[in-house]
C-alpha cells in the first residue's frame, strides 16, 4: 500500500502527507527508568502519529548504537531518535544517517557537534542543576561535609550538572566536598562506593548526585549505616523512585527532567521533518527542569507534572 | 668369546646420596611451607601497605564493610570452586545473579493467580529465587554430561539465556522497593542484605555458613572426594564407581544456587533488583578461585584458598577507593595481581614437585 | 667401532639419580638391546642419547667427535631418532601430517608440498606391509597401525642411529615380525639400532649385543649369544630370580561368574562385534586367563562385564543374580571390580595421594551417615598397602612419586578395598618389570585362595602358560580355544589364537 | 585332562563384513557432508526465514551493511581461531579492541616531542597500534609459554591490564574527531571504516584479505601444521621437532593484532574513540569460532567454518534488529543458538567418528 514511498525518503518529503514509515527509538539500557520512560513515550506518540516504530538498546556501547543505527538506514527508517552512547562518538553515526537522508533528534544527551542532528532536545541542566544544588544547600543549612556522585564521563551531563552543583556550592564556604568519585550513573556501583567513602569518612552530612539511580545507591548505603537520618541527599532525574524516597523522607530532593515531554516533543518534530522538510525549530533545544521536594512531591507523575 | 662384564652398584656412595637427598627434602619441605601461605601472604602485604597508606583502612568497621563487600564474590566464588574442582567453568554465575534478583522483584511484586494478586512471604521468594538459581544450574549440568558441551560453551550459552530471560521477565526495568509492606505480609526482604546480628551483616554470616559448610563436604562427605577424583581424572573416577555424571551436574547446580543467593543479596542491599544486576562477576569469582591456588585442569583448589582470593580481590578494590586512587589504575593492578598470584602458583607447583621428587629420591635410595 | 657414545652419563632429576655414570655405546650395523626393570633408567638414557634430555655431566661424542645436542632436532639432524615409549603422535592429524610433521617437505614457495609427502608416505607404508590411504587420521587407527606410524617416521628420517625405546608393546606378532624384518635390513645398512623392550625373549632375539641397566648403574654389558634369558633376569634384578609363577593348590567353591551368550558391540565402531557370543563360567578360588592378539576384544569383555560399556544381548550373572543395567558402581556393590588396562588413564587420579588413590572405590564403606570416617579409613589404607606390598614413604605421598610397579599395586589394592567376590584384572603385568610381576601374580594367587573368582587378560604367552586354572584363548570376540594348566604348549596357543608361531627361541625364565 | 578345542575363524564372513562395511562408510560419508554443511545450513535458514519475514532483509546494501558488522567480529574471530586452535583462549581481544582506538586517538591527537607536536601520519598511527595489539599478545604468550600460566588466566589478567591501559592514557574520556586535519597531514584515517571500494566497505575487503591470508597459512604452510599438532597433542608435537613455544607465542600476537586491527576499523568508523570500546566482543568471537566448528581442546578447526560461525551471530542479531525483535529476546536466541550449535557440533563428531571407523574397517577387512 505504500508504493511511491522509498524514493522520498530521500528527497526529505515531497510526498503527500502520508503518514506511516518507520521511527527509530534508540536509547540507552532500559534498567533506568528515565530511559524507559523516553522510550516509552516517543513510541506512544509515533504510534499515535501513524508510525511504525522500532525500540532498542545501545546500553552505551558506541560500536552496539553505530549498528542500529545502520539497521536503521537499511529498513530506511523515516526518523531517528536517539538518546545517545557518547558526545564524541556518536557523532559518526549520527553524521551517516544524515548521510542516508534520515533526519536524527537527540534527545537527554547533546554530542559535540552542530549541524548534523536536527534537533537536539535536552533538559536544560545547568538550571536543574542550580535549583537542585540550592535545595541541597538549604538541606545543609549551608555548611557541613557532603560527597558528590558524578555520573559517565562520556555523557555531557555528567560534566554540566556537576559544574552546576559546584556553581552554587562553592558561594557556600562552610560546605567542603570530602569526597567526588564517578559512578557510571549505576545503583550498585554507588551503593558499594558510597559505603568505602563512608568508612573513610562518617562525618558527612550530604550527598549529591548526578542522577536519581546513584542517589538511591548512595540512600541505602546510608540507610545500612545507620547514617540517613543525618545526611540529606539529593538527585536528578526524578524517578518515580525518587519521588516515592522523598515522599518517605529518604531523599531531599531532585530535579525532574521532562524526559517524557522531550521524547513526544522529538517525535513531533520528526513528524514535521517528514512531512514538510522542516522541524520548525532550532537545533539545539532545552527544556526547564522542576525542583521535587516532600512539599511537592504528589504533583509529580513519570517523568513529568501530573495533568 | 664370552665377554659378559658385571659391575656391581657402589652401596656407600648410596647411602651418602640418600642422606643428601633426604635433607634436600626437608629443606624443601620447609619452603613449601612458606609457599603455601603465598595467598596469605599476599592478602597480609595489601593489608599492611594499606593501613600504612590510609589511616581508615584497618578499622573495625571499615573491614567489617569490606567484607560484607568480599562476601557476595566470595558466595559466587565458593559455587565456582566446585565447579572448577570438577575441572569445568561456571561462566553463567553473573547473569543468574541478574536473574535472581528479578525473580524476587517479580515475586516480592505479587503473583496473580486465577485473577487474585497473592504476595508470597519472604521466605518462598527466597527459596524459589534459589530454585531457579539452581535450575539454570541443572541446565548447564545436562548440556555438559548429557550432550557433552564443553562446559565453556554451555555456560556461555546460559550466560546469555540467563540474561535474556531476566530482562523479559523484567522488561528491562529495576524493581523498586523490594522491602516489601506490612500490610501484604511480605516485609523482611532487606534483612538479607542489611540485616546485622551483632553489629555484623548477615551476608557475611552467610558466607561463612557456606564455608564451613563447603570444607565439611569436600573434606568429609564421600561426595567431596568425588569431587576432587572426577576434577583429577574423570576416566578412573568412573572406573571406580565414582557416580560421575551425578557429581557433575551437582556442582553447576550447587553453582547456580550459590549465584542466586549472591543475587538475593545484592538485591536486598539496595532493595531494587536489576536485570543487569552480576554483569561480568563470573570472571571476579574465577580470579578468587584461580588466585587461590585452585587449578583450573581441575583436582587442585581448596575453601580456605578461594575465601583468601576472594579478600585479595575486594580488599584491594576497596582498599584502592578508600585511598581515592582512580578506577582505571583499579582496573589495570586487578589484572596485575591476577596475572602474578598465578605465576606465583605455578613456581610453587613446580617447587611441590622438586619436593616430592626429592622426598621419593631420599627413600627410594634408603630403602 | 662406534658410531654414538655416551661417557659417564648421570642424570638428576631433582632429587632422584636416574643416571649414575653410565657408559654406553653403539655400533654401526648392529643391534644393542638395552634391559632393565622399570626405572632403571632405559628411557632417560636414549632421551639423552637423542637430545631431548641433557645430561647432568657426561659427554656425547658421534663418530669420536664431542657433540652438544641442543634440542632433539639437532640430534635429528646428525641422524640419531628415537621412537619413543610412549606414542606421539597427533590424533587430529593424518598419517601423512605425523609423518612430516616438524620437517615438511616444502616447495620452493615455502608451502607444504603435499604431494611429494603423499608418494614418500605411500611408499614407507608399503614397506612396512600396512597399506592404509596416508590421509587417514591417525585418531582412527588401531594402536598397533599407531605403533607403526611412529616407526614409518623414524624409518623416513634416514637415520644412522635408530634408537627404539619399546616399539612393540601394541603389535601383533606379525607386525613384529615385519618390523624385525626392517631392522635386518637397516643394520644391513650399516644403521646402528638400539632396541628396548620388556618382551625380554623378543628383544633378546633381535639383538647382537646386551646392555643391562640396574638402578640408573650400568651392571653388565655382553655378546647376545653368550647369555641367555635366565642371565638378562639375574643382572637386572640383582639376584636369582625366585620362580615368576609360583605353583599353588586351587580348591574350586561355587561359580561366581556365569557368562551366557554375550554380545558387545565395538564401541568406537557400532557396526563391529568385540564380543561375538562368549560363554564362560569362573568358580570361586579359581584363576581364568584370557589369552589372545591386539584387538581380540579382551578388554571390551571385561569392560562389558564392568558396566563400562553397553551389551547388545546375552546374561551375565555374578554368584546367580543376573546383572542387568547395573552401573559400574552397582557392580562394584556387589562384588565385581575391575583393574583397567592403562592404569595412567583408568587407573589413577594423579592429583590425589595413594591413600586417596586406595580408598576411592570403597570409600561408601567409611562413610558414617553422611561423613567419612577417617580412621576407618586410614586403617583399612594402611592395611592395603602392607597386604599389597606398596613401597611408599605415607599413605599421603603423592600418586606420581611410586614407580610403576607400586602404582600398579595400588590399582589392584583399590579392587580389594572394595571387598570383590569377582576380580576382573586387564593386562595387570603390562608395562611392570619382572619384580614387580612377580608380586602381582603371588596377589592374585592368594585372592584366589581366599575365594576370589579371577579373571584376567594377558598378551604374554609365558604367562597364559603358567598363571590360570584355565585359559580361553580369545579371537575376533569369540572363544577359539579352552586349556587347562599344564596342558597345552606355546605352539597350541600361536595356533589357537590366530597368530604364526614365532620362531624364537623359548628361553624359560623359571 | 586336556579339553583344547579350536575353532578357526570365518573367512567367508569376513569378506561380506568387509563389502558391508564399505557400503556404510559410503552412505556415512555422504551424511557426513551434509553435517559438515551444518553451519552453512544453519546460516541458510537464518537468511530464508529473516528474508521471509522482512522485505528489507535481503538487500544488496543491507547485507552490505551486515557484512561490515560482521567484519569486526570475523576479523577477532580470525584472531581467536589460532590460540583455539592451539589449544588456548584469548580473553583479551576486547580490550585489546579498546586500546587500539585509544592510541590510534592518541596519537592522531599528535604527540609532543622535546616540546614540539607532531602529526604522526595515518599509516604509522595504523602500524603504531596494531603493534601495541601485538605487543599485548606478546604479553599473553610470554605469559602462556615462559611461566606456564594456563591461558585463560594470562589473557583473563591481560583483560584489565589492557582495559585498565587504554582508560588510563585516555583518562577515561573520547577521542573526538579522529578524522584529521588536511594541514596536520594526517587526515584519512576514516577511511578504514568509513570508505569504499566500488561499493563495498573496506573492512569488507580486510575480513576477507585475512580469511584468505589465514586459509593460506595455516593450510599451505608448514606453520598450519605445527598449529594443529600443537593443538592436538602437544607433547608429540615438541618431540617431533615442532617449535612449539614459538607457535604459541605467535598466535597470541597474531590475535593481539587482529584485535587492534578490529579496534581501528571501530575508532575509524566512528571517528572517535572510546576507551570502553570492545568490552565483552571476546566472547562473540569465541562464540563465532565455537559455531564454526571448532573445539575448544584445540586442534579443531577452520577458517571456512569461523567465517560462516561469525556470520550466523551478526545476520541473527542484525536481522532480529530488523524484524524489531527486542534486545531483550535477542540475547535470550543468541545463548540459545550458540549451545545448540555445539550440540549439533557433538552430533556431528560422534558421527564422524562411527563414519571413519567403519571405513578403517572396510579398509582392514578387505586388505
Ligand atoms: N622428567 C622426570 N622427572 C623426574 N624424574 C624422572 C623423570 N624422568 C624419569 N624420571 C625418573 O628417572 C628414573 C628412570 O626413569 P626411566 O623412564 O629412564 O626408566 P625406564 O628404565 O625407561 O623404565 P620403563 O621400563 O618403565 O620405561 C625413574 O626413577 C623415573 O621416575
Ligand atoms: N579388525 C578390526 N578392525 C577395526 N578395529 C579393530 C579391529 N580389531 C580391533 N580393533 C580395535 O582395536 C581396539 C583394541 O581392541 P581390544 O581392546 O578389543 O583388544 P584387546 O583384546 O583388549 O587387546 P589389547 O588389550 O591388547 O589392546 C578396539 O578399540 C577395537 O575397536
Ligand atoms: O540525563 C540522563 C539521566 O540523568 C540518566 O539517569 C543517566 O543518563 C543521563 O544522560
Ligand atoms: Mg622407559
Ligand atoms: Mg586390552
Amino acid at each position: 500500500a505504500c508504493g511511491g514511498d522509498d524514493s522520498d525518503s530521500a528527497s526529505s518529503g515531497s510526498s503527500s502527507g502520508d503518514a506511516g514509515g518507520l521511527i527509530a527509538i534508540i536509547t540507552p539500557s532500559p534498567d533506568n527508568p528515565f530511559f524507559k520512560a523516553e522510550a516509552d513515550a516517543a513510541a506512544a506518540k509515533a504510534k499515535e502519529l501513524g508510525y511504525e516504530t522500532s525500540v532498542a538498546s545501545h546500553d552505551d556501547d558506541p560500536n552496539k548504537q553505530s549498528e542500529l543505527i545502520d539497521a536503521a538506514i537499511s529498513r530506511k527508517a523515516k526518523a531517528i531518535i536517539l538518546d545517545n552512547a557518547g558526545a564524541d562518538a556518536s557523532i559518526g553515526p549520527v553524521t551517516k544517517a544524515k548521510d542516508a537522508g534520515i533526519p536524527v533528534f537527540l534527545i537527554d544527551r547533546e554530542i559535540n557537534k552542530t549541524g548534523v542532528a536536527t534537533a537536539q532536545i535536552v533538559s536544560n541542566n545547568a538550571q536543574g542543576a542550580q535549583l537542585a544544588a540550592q535545595e541541597f544547600v538549604k538541606g545543609m543549612k549551608s555548611k557541613g561535609n557532603y560527597v558528590e556522585l558524578t555520573g559517565k564521563e562520556s555523557d555531557t551531563n555528567a560534566g554540566v550538572r556537576s559544574k552546576g552543583y559546584a556553581d552554587v556550592i562553592s558561594q557556600y564556604p562552610a560546605m567542603k566536598k570530602v569526597a567526588s568519585v564517578s559512578a557510571n550513573w549505576d545503583q550498585q556501583e554507588a551503593f558499594t562506593k558510597m559505603e568505602t567513602i563512608i568508612q573513610k569518612n562518617k562525618d558527612i552530612q550530604g550527598v549529591i548526585a548526578g542522577n536519581d539511580t546513584m542517589a538511591l545507591g548512595a540512600v541505602a548505603a546510608l540507610k545500612g549505616a545507620g547514617l540517613l537520618d543525618k545526611v540529606v541527599v539529593v538527585g536528578f532525574d526524578g524517578s518515580p523512585d525518587a519521588i516515592a524516597a522523598i515522599k518517605a523522607g529518604e531523599m531531599l530532593a531532585t530535579a525532574l527532567q521532562p524526559a517524557a515531554l522531550a521524547a513526544e516533543q522529538a517525535v513531533e518534530q520528526a513528524d514535521a521533518t517528514i512531512k514538510d522538510g522542516k522541524s520548525g525549530k532550532e537545533e539545539k533545544q532545552s527544556i526547564d527542569c522542576e525542583i521535587v521536594t516532600k512539599a511537592n512531591a504528589d504533583e509529580f507523575g513519570v517523568f513529568a507534572r501530573k495533568s | 668369546m664370552s665377554t659378559a662384564t658385571t659391575t656391581p652398584p657402589p652401596t656407600e656412595e648410596r647411602r651418602d646420596a640418600a642422606a643428601s637427598a633426604a635433607a634436600r627434602a626437608n629443606r624443601l619441605r620447609v619452603l613449601n611451607v612458606v609457599f603455601e601461605a603465598r595467598a596469605f601472604i599476599a592478602l597480609a602485604v595489601l593489608i599492611i601497605v594499606f593501613t600504612l597508606l590510609s589511616d581508615t583502612f584497618l578499622t573495625v568497621t571499615n573491614v567489617i564493610t569490606m567484607t560484607k563487600h568480599v562476601a557476595i564474590n566470595g558466595i559466587l566464588a565458593l559455587g565456582m570452586l566446585l565447579v572448577i574442582l570438577k575441572g569445568g567453568i561456571d561462566l553463567s554465575v553473573g547473569s543468574i545473579v541478574g536473574l535472581s534478583g528479578v525473580v524476587a522483584g517479580e515475586l516480592l511484586g505479587g503473583v496473580t493467580l486465577f485473577g487474585v494478586v497473592a504476595y508470597p512471604p519472604v521466605w518462598v521468594t527466597i527459596l524459589v529465587a534459589i530454585a531457579v538459581g539452581t535450575l539454570v544450574g541443572a541446565v548447564n549440568g545436562i548440556l555438559v554430561t548429557r550432550f557433552n558441551v564443553a562446559p565453556f560453551i554451555a555456560t556461555l550459552g546460559m550466560l546469555y539465556v540467563a540474561r535474556g530471560a531476566a530482562l523479559l521477565i523484567s522488561d528491562g526495568e529495576t524493581y523498586p522497593n523490594l522491602g516489601g509492606d506490612p500490610e501484604l505480609g511480605n516485609t523482611g526482604f532487606n534483612y538479607l542484605g542489611g540485616g546485622k546480628i551483632l553489629g555484623i551483616p548477615v551476608s557475611i554470616y552467610l558466607l561463612a555458613i557456606l564455608a564451613v559448610v563447603f570444607t565439611v563436604l569436600i573434606r568429609k562427605a564421600p561426595f567431596g572426594r568425588w569431587l576432587y577424583a572426577t576434577g583429577g581424572n574423570e576416566r578412573a573416577a568412573e572406573l571406580s564407581g565414582v557416580p560421575v555424571k551425578r557429581v557433575k551436574a551437582r556442582v553447576y547446580m550447587i553453582s547456580g544456587a550459590c549465584a542466586a543467593l549472591a543475587g538475593l543479596i545484592i538485591a536486598s542491599e539496595l532493595t531494587s533488583a536489576a536485570p543487569q544486576a552480576g554483569e561480568t562477576f563470573e570472571l571476579n569469582a574465577i580470579a578468587a578461585v584461580v588466585i587461590g591456588g585452585a587449578a583450573l585442569s581441575g583436582g587442585r583448589g581448596n575453601v580456605r584458598g578461594t575465601l583468601v582470593g576472594a579478600f585479595v580481590i575486594g580488599f584491594l578494590a576497596d582498599g584502592l577507593v578508600n585511598l581515592g586512587v582512580s578506577t582505571f589504575w583499579q582496573i589495570l593492578i586487578k589484572g596485575a595481581v591476577i596475572v602474578l598470584a598465578v605465576m606465583l602458583d605455578q613456581g610453587q607447583q613446580r617447587f611441590q614437585k622438586r619436593g616430592a621428587a626429592a622426598a621419593a629420591a631420599a627413600q627410594t635410595s634408603a630403602s | 667401532m662406534t658410531v654414538l657414545t655416551g661417557s659417564a652419563i648421570t642424570k638428576v632429576f631433582g632429587g632422584t639419580h636416574a643416571l649414575k655414570g653410565v657408559d654406553f655405546a653403539a655400533a654401526p650395523g648392529r643391534v644393542t638391546a638395552l634391559f632393565g626393570e622399570n626405572g632403571a633408567g632405559k628411557s632417560t638414557l636414549m632421551k639423552i642419547l637423542a637430545g631431548i634430555e641433557t645430561p647432568t655431566t657426561g659427554h656425547i661424542a658421534v663418530d669420536g667427535e664431542p657433540v652438544v645436542f641442543t634440542s632433539a632436532r639437532h640430534a635429528a639432524d646428525t641422524g640419531i631418532v628415537i621412537i619413543h615409549q610412549e606414542l606421539s603422535l597427533c590424533a587430529n592429524l593424518s598419517i601423512e601430517d605425523n609423518l612430516f610433521l616438524g620437517r615438511e617437505r616444502v616447495t620452493a614457495a615455502g608451502a607444504v608440498d603435499r604431494k611429494q609427502e603423499r608418494t614418500a608416505a605411500a611408499a614407507i607404508l608399503r614397506r612396512l606391509e600396512e597399506e592404509i590411504d596416508p590421509r587417514t587420521l591417525v585418531g582412527d587407527l588401531r594402536l598397533g597401525q599407531q605403533q607403526l606410524v611412529e616407526i614409518a617416521r623414524a624409518l623416513l628420517q634416514d637415520a644412522r642411529v635408530l634408537i627404539m625405546d619399546e616399539p612393540t608393546s601394541a603389535l601383533s606378532e606379525p607386525e613384529v615380525e615385519v618390523l624385525f624384518r626392517m631392522i635386518r635390513e637397516l643394520t644391513a645398512d650399516g644403521v646402528a639400532v638400539v632396541y628396548i623392550s620388556h618382551h625380554l625373549d623378543e628383544a633378546l632375539e633381535i639383538a647382537d649385543d646386551v646392555v643391562v641397566l640396574r638402578d640408573g648403574s650400568l651392571v653388565a654389558t655382553a655378546e647376545a649369544d653368550d647369555v641367555d634369558l635366565g642371565w638378562i633376569v639375574r643382572q637386572m634384578v640383582g639376584r636369582d630370580q625366585d620362580s615368576l609363577f609360583p605353583d599353588r593348590d586351587t580348591i574350586l567353591g561355587d561359580e561366581l561368574l556365569t557368562i551366557t551368550d554375550l554380545v558387545v558391540p565395538d564401541p568406537s565402531n557400532s557396526d563391529r562385534l568385540a564380543i561375538d557370543g562368549v560363554t564362560l563360567r569362573v568358580r570361586a578360588g579359581e584363576i581364568v586367563g584370557l589369552y589372545g592378539l591386539m584387538g581380540a576384544g579382551r578388554t571390551e569383555l571385561l569392560e562389558a562385564l564392568a558396566g563400562r560399556i553397553p551389551i547388545q544381548s546375552g546374561e551375565v550373572a555374578l554368584a546367580g543374580e543376573v546383572l542387568a543395567r547395573e552401573s559400574i558402581r552397582e557392580r562394584i556393590a556387589r562384588g565385581l571390580m575391575l583393574v583397567p588396562e592403562d592404569r595412567q588413564r583408568d587407573g589413577l587420579v594423579q592429583t590425589m595421594s595413594v591413600g586417596e588413590n586406595l580408598s576411592l572405590a570403597g570409600l561408601l564403606a567409611f562413610a558414617r551417615r553422611v561423613f567419612l570416617n577417617r580412621r576407618d579409613e586410614e586403617t583399612a589404607v594402611s592395611r592395603t598397602i602392607t597386604d599389597v606390598t606398596v613401597k611408599t614413604s605415607s599413605p599421603k605421598s603423592p600418586i606420581g612419586s611410586l614407580s610403576g610397579g607400586n602404582q600398579q599395586k595400588v590399582v589392584i589394592g583399590k579392587a580389594l578395598l572394595t571387598d570383590p567376590r569377582v576380580l576382573l584384572l586387564d593386562e595387570p603385568s603390562r608395562g611392570v618389570d619382572v619384580g614387580a610381576k612377580a608380586d602381582v601374580f603371588a596377589l592374585m594367587a592368594e585372592q584366589a585362595q581366599r575365594g576370589l573368582a579371577v579373571l584376567f587378560t594377558t598378551s604374554e604367552a609365558e604367562e597364559a602358560l603358567h598363571i590360570p586354572d584355565r585359559l580361553l584363548v580369545l579371537s575376533r570376540g569369540r572363544i577359539v580355544g579352552e586349556f587347562t594348566r599344564g596342558a597345552l604348549t606355546r605352539e597350541d596357543l600361536m595356533a589357537a589364537s590366530g597368530g604364526s608361531i614365532p620362531s624364537t627361541k623359548t628361553g624359560e625364565a623359571s
